[in-house]
């Protein structure tokens, strides 16, 4: 029985439908054409894939819907959603994840070399907001999304932690 | 023939630490590694017939400590001491605490690290000695007139640079006379935080320059020889990142040059050992003196791949007094070799370091490729320290095979886990036409990069993305999992940075 | 500028198809693989860019189905086929089938495949153009007075040989008049039986042999040239195991005239690609044509690494229409290259195959090391074909440096699973003073190997081992695992056969 | 609390105390000298052992209380029984497994090529009882004991499939 899934291709989105012929073997239906592909795991999470005498190879980066598909030939972004699941899970779109307050962590330790914004600025996503001294290279913190500093716990000079919270923003 | 070393400390970790290791092994020598807090499960620990802790993970608290290094040595019964690149390497005063402890330090007497070692004293030094410097102040200069006298007598632009500076910091480019005067302010006052020294001079600006090194090596008994040129032009955050064996960009006059000027310059220090002679070279192919590194240097397999000779073994040869195995008369190139260093880094970030764990890992192999690793699948790539992953070499009968095969192995190559690589981005350059062409400098990726990836795919590969996609979502299930806010992203990083990450937080 | 190939079929599987690929891969070419049921989840299949399947298992009804083959290329739009070594790289009319489908043979000419065959037709041929062979009969014998008549004018002990045979089989050695009959007898029947081909010859025997060969290649354009010796006396069942180049045996006189007679070989059968004239050398370095094997040789890549040449892409190249980029005196021999064959079989219980799953694998790299795999980690060796697992290749300045790489790689290689592998037989090979002095010949591993380690342990490494070994019990548990009746040993398995084994069951 | 085993090491048996002082560290007492070993797991059954400075890489092959300890070195047999468990297990020596009748099977497909003895032939231990072609190689076939054929399943010329039972020994 097959199973229809919605799939976004590198932001396009179709209609797939998927249905399993034996093991290792599926039919995919794309824009009204049929495919039959067989998938060979080769490991954890890779996969060698044969389609129309094609031969690829796979290794898959799951983020729940959303899978990163690596091949010699380059990376596809594919997401894969169940419409049967997808009503349950209405709004929760790509960016819920970025609203409320937000805290800027430090990914490594390092040294903060200055601070660009002060409490109560407005900030655009992607706008610089700090730069810190790790591993004797200077890395400019962006924004990850557009809002108001409402907290700065830093100062130059300061050294920080990994997962330390250095700036919020709301 | 003289006594070889039985047993090796390398005051060192990673690639070069497991570098070291293999050519103690080839030579019948026990190597004894040691390690900090971070890196008891790394490979140099695992590869090393001894190991010894020595402390904590930060470096200046453990592969720092010149009395917990050199104890190590005494303690295993070590006679001499190795240091790789980088840490030690270029440190006088560590030179001359393991001479005192009555070991041998592989690497140049401390006299010529030092002397190479103050920019300033050096370019003195080599302007005397006949080797061609940047055109700019004899020595060191205190304030905004003395700058001035020099730019009206060289012209600008210029270059401030702080006497105690490297690797791209306390550099200031002056375009013209207006912006001198904030610029030898900005300049001098980095230079006292960021050094300790406030000293700096000045050089003539060189415009789309290229950065071209010479191998030299020096015995116990007066003979200096050079292994030929390294370009290394292709440069991220004025690091190196690829590397390659000859120059595209030299002709045989220009090498033969470049090649008697170095050991000219290894002669002036009275050299030993492996070194390297750093110079600019401007379009018109006039070289000038950078710096001398006096150490073994990330890139030297791309030199051994070319001539043949083990770098790392001959260092050990010499430091037990051997002399030279070969005349300069009996080095020729054969071939080309390319190096890329692969980090864990984020390429579509600036370059940023982004480590952690390594889920997979699969090496390329095979002809023509060479792979220097200090890591293995499963290991962690520390935050601690520079985040090289490995450096990936390829040869060829000429350029374009090299790249050929480079472009092979940067296919094969696949690696995952809780860190993001440069291995797309290694893979754009050797597919970029100036790259091909040979025709690049320093600039070259600050001006062509955008981290774009632009390579796209065929339909059967989509469909065949599908459905590898589904199969996984098929075996696993299809609970999605929890969102992205608990470990919000601090940089603006790739979808591979965001995706690895949190791929291996449900593992 | 001749018009290269868009795609190419690879009519072969494991190391030698992922070596084709790459080759392919590094000339802008795309890759089919194909596969039979047991080789869905190989290496080759992996890597290629097309895969198709063939049929089951067993490569009669796979590998060697000409048809298949040939449709599988048709139907993927390839222009030719690579044979590789085994399977049909020596079957004229395979080389025929290809070129009446309109398709190019990557190898020599079906005629030259065909003289080359009949092991008494090259005899006679290579005599005629002054080939020095080993004296014995001129034609194939029917009866043993003829066989007499030979015996008595060249003198015992002499080999009789199957005209059809090859690998050790269809060979009897005669010491004496009074064993002739039975052997003749022996080696008439088993021609008979294994070769449907009851034709036979005599050659004088040649007392402690060595085997080398000679690496030959000629274009379109009546370019022939040799690309000097290897050096393959190192064999277990009659099947090399260990090669090198140069020979350690072979001096610069030899060199030359075996190279001559080599290539005088190739051009009396018109030779157009890549070949092999093998050669017997006596003590006193008189050689005498043994064969000419027409293809790519397993062992080609330690020529690769003395010369610089890629033989497989030059394969590609000539077969393409391109005339050999190189002339005799252009190629030359630098430094020495040893090629160790890993293979999944068991050197204590007389070299039997022990093919399997691969659990884990650690595969050495760094400076002078070269790995040729047709497997990766997970992967299963099937027991329907060659358990070849990959060729580990060392190369050096000279011998003791190559030999000195070998040792370390093998020390870093490190594979477990449900298989055994012969990586202890190869450690105790380049440990061996003979094998180091170069001293050798094709009974070497019969009179010297007895299949026992012979290594030490130090007590450090005991006491290791015990906590290692307690460790796994503490964490794992102290239940005991099911006897090991159910998976009675068939062979006099080594404990390593015998534990991998089990070990994988628990899994 | 140190627990105390029984262990073979390579043949000969000692008693050995084994204490862990904290996680991964561990003081091994042997023939009544302590020695403290830092083991550190590198893999599923791959450890970085460091004693008195030495450092050592294993992989770990195990069967029940036996372990192959291969290194750089070379390899290691070690057993480790605790004796607390080793009465229950009392009389079950090296080769409980070998009574009783045996099914000699065939490890890989093959052709047999001769039969070496009859229904009724006492044979003696690692006796070669037949000769199976596999892989263009031909293998002499051993009897894992003495004993006496009790029934040949197969004849000359028969190709046999990995597993099939091909003698049965008593």
């Amino acid at each position: 029985m097959p199973i229809r899934y919605r799939t976004t291709l590198d932001g396009i989105e179709h209609e797939v439908e998927i249905e399993e012929l034996r093991p290792r073997l599926y039919r995919i239906k794309l824009a009204d054409t049929a495919h039959d592909v067989d998938v060979q795991p080769v490991g954890s999470s890779s996969f060698s894939v044969l389609v129309r005498d094609r031969s690829f190879d796979f290794d898959v980066i799951r983020n729940g819907d959303e899978m990163l598909v690596v091949s010699r030939g380059g990376a596809v972004r594919v997401t894969l959603v169940d419409p049967r699941r997808q009503s349950r899970r209405a709004g929760a779109g790509n960016h819920v994840q970025l609203a409320g307050p937000i805290e800027v962590k430090a990914m490594m330790p390092g040294r903060i070399v200055n601070v660009l914004v002060k409490e109560g600025d407005q900030v655009a996503h992607q706008q610089g907001v700090l730069v810190v001294e790790a591993m004797k290279m200077e890395n400019e913190i962006k924004s990850p999304k557009a809002g108001r500093i409402v907290k700065v716990r830093v100062a130059p000079g300061q050294t920080v932690e990994r997962g330390e919270a250095l700036i919020i923003i709301e | 023939m003289t006594r070889m070393f039985k047993r090796i400390l390398i005051a060192n970790r990673g690639e070069i630490a497991v570098r070291v290791i293999r050519a103690c092994r080839e030579m019948g020598i026990e190597s004894v590694a040691v390690f900090s807090d971070a890196d008891r499960a790394s490979l140099h620990v695992r590869e090393a017939d001894f190991a010894v802790h020595v402390g904590p993970a930060p470096a200046a608290e453990s592969y720092l400590k010149t009395e917990r290094i050199i104890d190590a040595a005494l303690r295993t019964g070590a006679e001499a001491i190795h240091p790789g690149y980088g840490f030690f390497s270029e440190n006088a005063n560590f030179a001359r605490a393991v001479k005192d402890a009555g070991l041998t330090f592989i690497g140049p007497p401390a006299s010529a690290v030092e002397r190479m070692g103050d920019k300033v004293e050096a370019r003195k030094l080599m302007a005397a000695a006949g080797v061609p410097v940047v055109p700019g102040s004899p020595g060191t200069l205190e304030s905004e007139e003395e700058v001035r006298a020099v730019a009206n007598r060289i012209g600008y632009p210029i270059m401030l640079k702080a006497a105690a500076g490297g690797g791209g910091k306390g550099m200031r480019l002056v375009e013209n006379d207006h912006d001198l005067t904030a610029l030898v302010r900005s300049v001098a006052s980095e230079a006292k935080s960021s050094f300790g020294d406030g000293r700096f001079y000045v050089e003539k600006f060189v415009p789309g320059p290229r950065h071209i090194e010479v191998q030299v090596f020096a015995d116990n008994f007066g003979n200096t020889v050079h292994l030929f040129e390294r370009e290394c032009s292709l440069q991220r955050r004025h690091q190196k990142v690829i590397e390659e064996s000859p120059s595209p960009f030299v002709t045989a006059a220009m090498r033969q040059a470049m090649g008697e000027v170095a050991v000219k310059a290894a002669r002036a220090v009275d050299y030993v050992g492996a070194g390297t002679v750093e110079f600019l070279a401007d379009e018109n192919r006039n070289f000038y003196f950078l710096e001398m590194n006096t150490r073994i240097q990330v890139e030297h397999p791309v030199t051994e791949l070319v001539t043949g000779i083990d770098l790392v073994k001959l260092q050990i040869a010499v430091a037990a007094g051997q002399p030279l195995p070969f005349t300069q008369a009996e080095l020729q190139q054969r071939g080309w070799a390319l190096e890329c260093r692969v980090y864990a880094e984020d390429p579509t970030a600036g370059f940023s370091p982004a480590p952690g764990k390594i889920q997979t890992m699969r090496l390329p192999d095979g002809p023509g490729i060479r792979i220097d690793a200090g890591v293995y699948e499963g290991a962690e790539v520390p935050i601690f320290y520079d985040p090289m992953i490995c450096k990936l070499i390829a040869w060829g009968r000429d350029r374009d095979e090299a790249i050929a095969r480079m472009r092979r192995a940067l296919d094969e190559f696949s690696i995952s886990g809780d860190l993001v690589t440069n291995l797309d981005f290694h893979r754009w350059v050797m597919r970029q036409p100036l790259f091909l062409k040979g025709e690049f400098d320093t600039g070259f990726i600050g001006q062509h990069y955008s981290g774009a990836d632009g390579r796209v795919e065929q339909d059967p590969a989509r469909l065949a993305a599908i459905l590898a996609a589904a199969f996984l979502v098929s075996r696993d299930g299809t609970q999605a999992r929890p969102p992205v806010a608990s470990s919000a992203p601090t940089t603006q990083t790739s979808a591979w940075k965001t995706l690895g990450r949190i791929d291996s937080l449900r593992r």
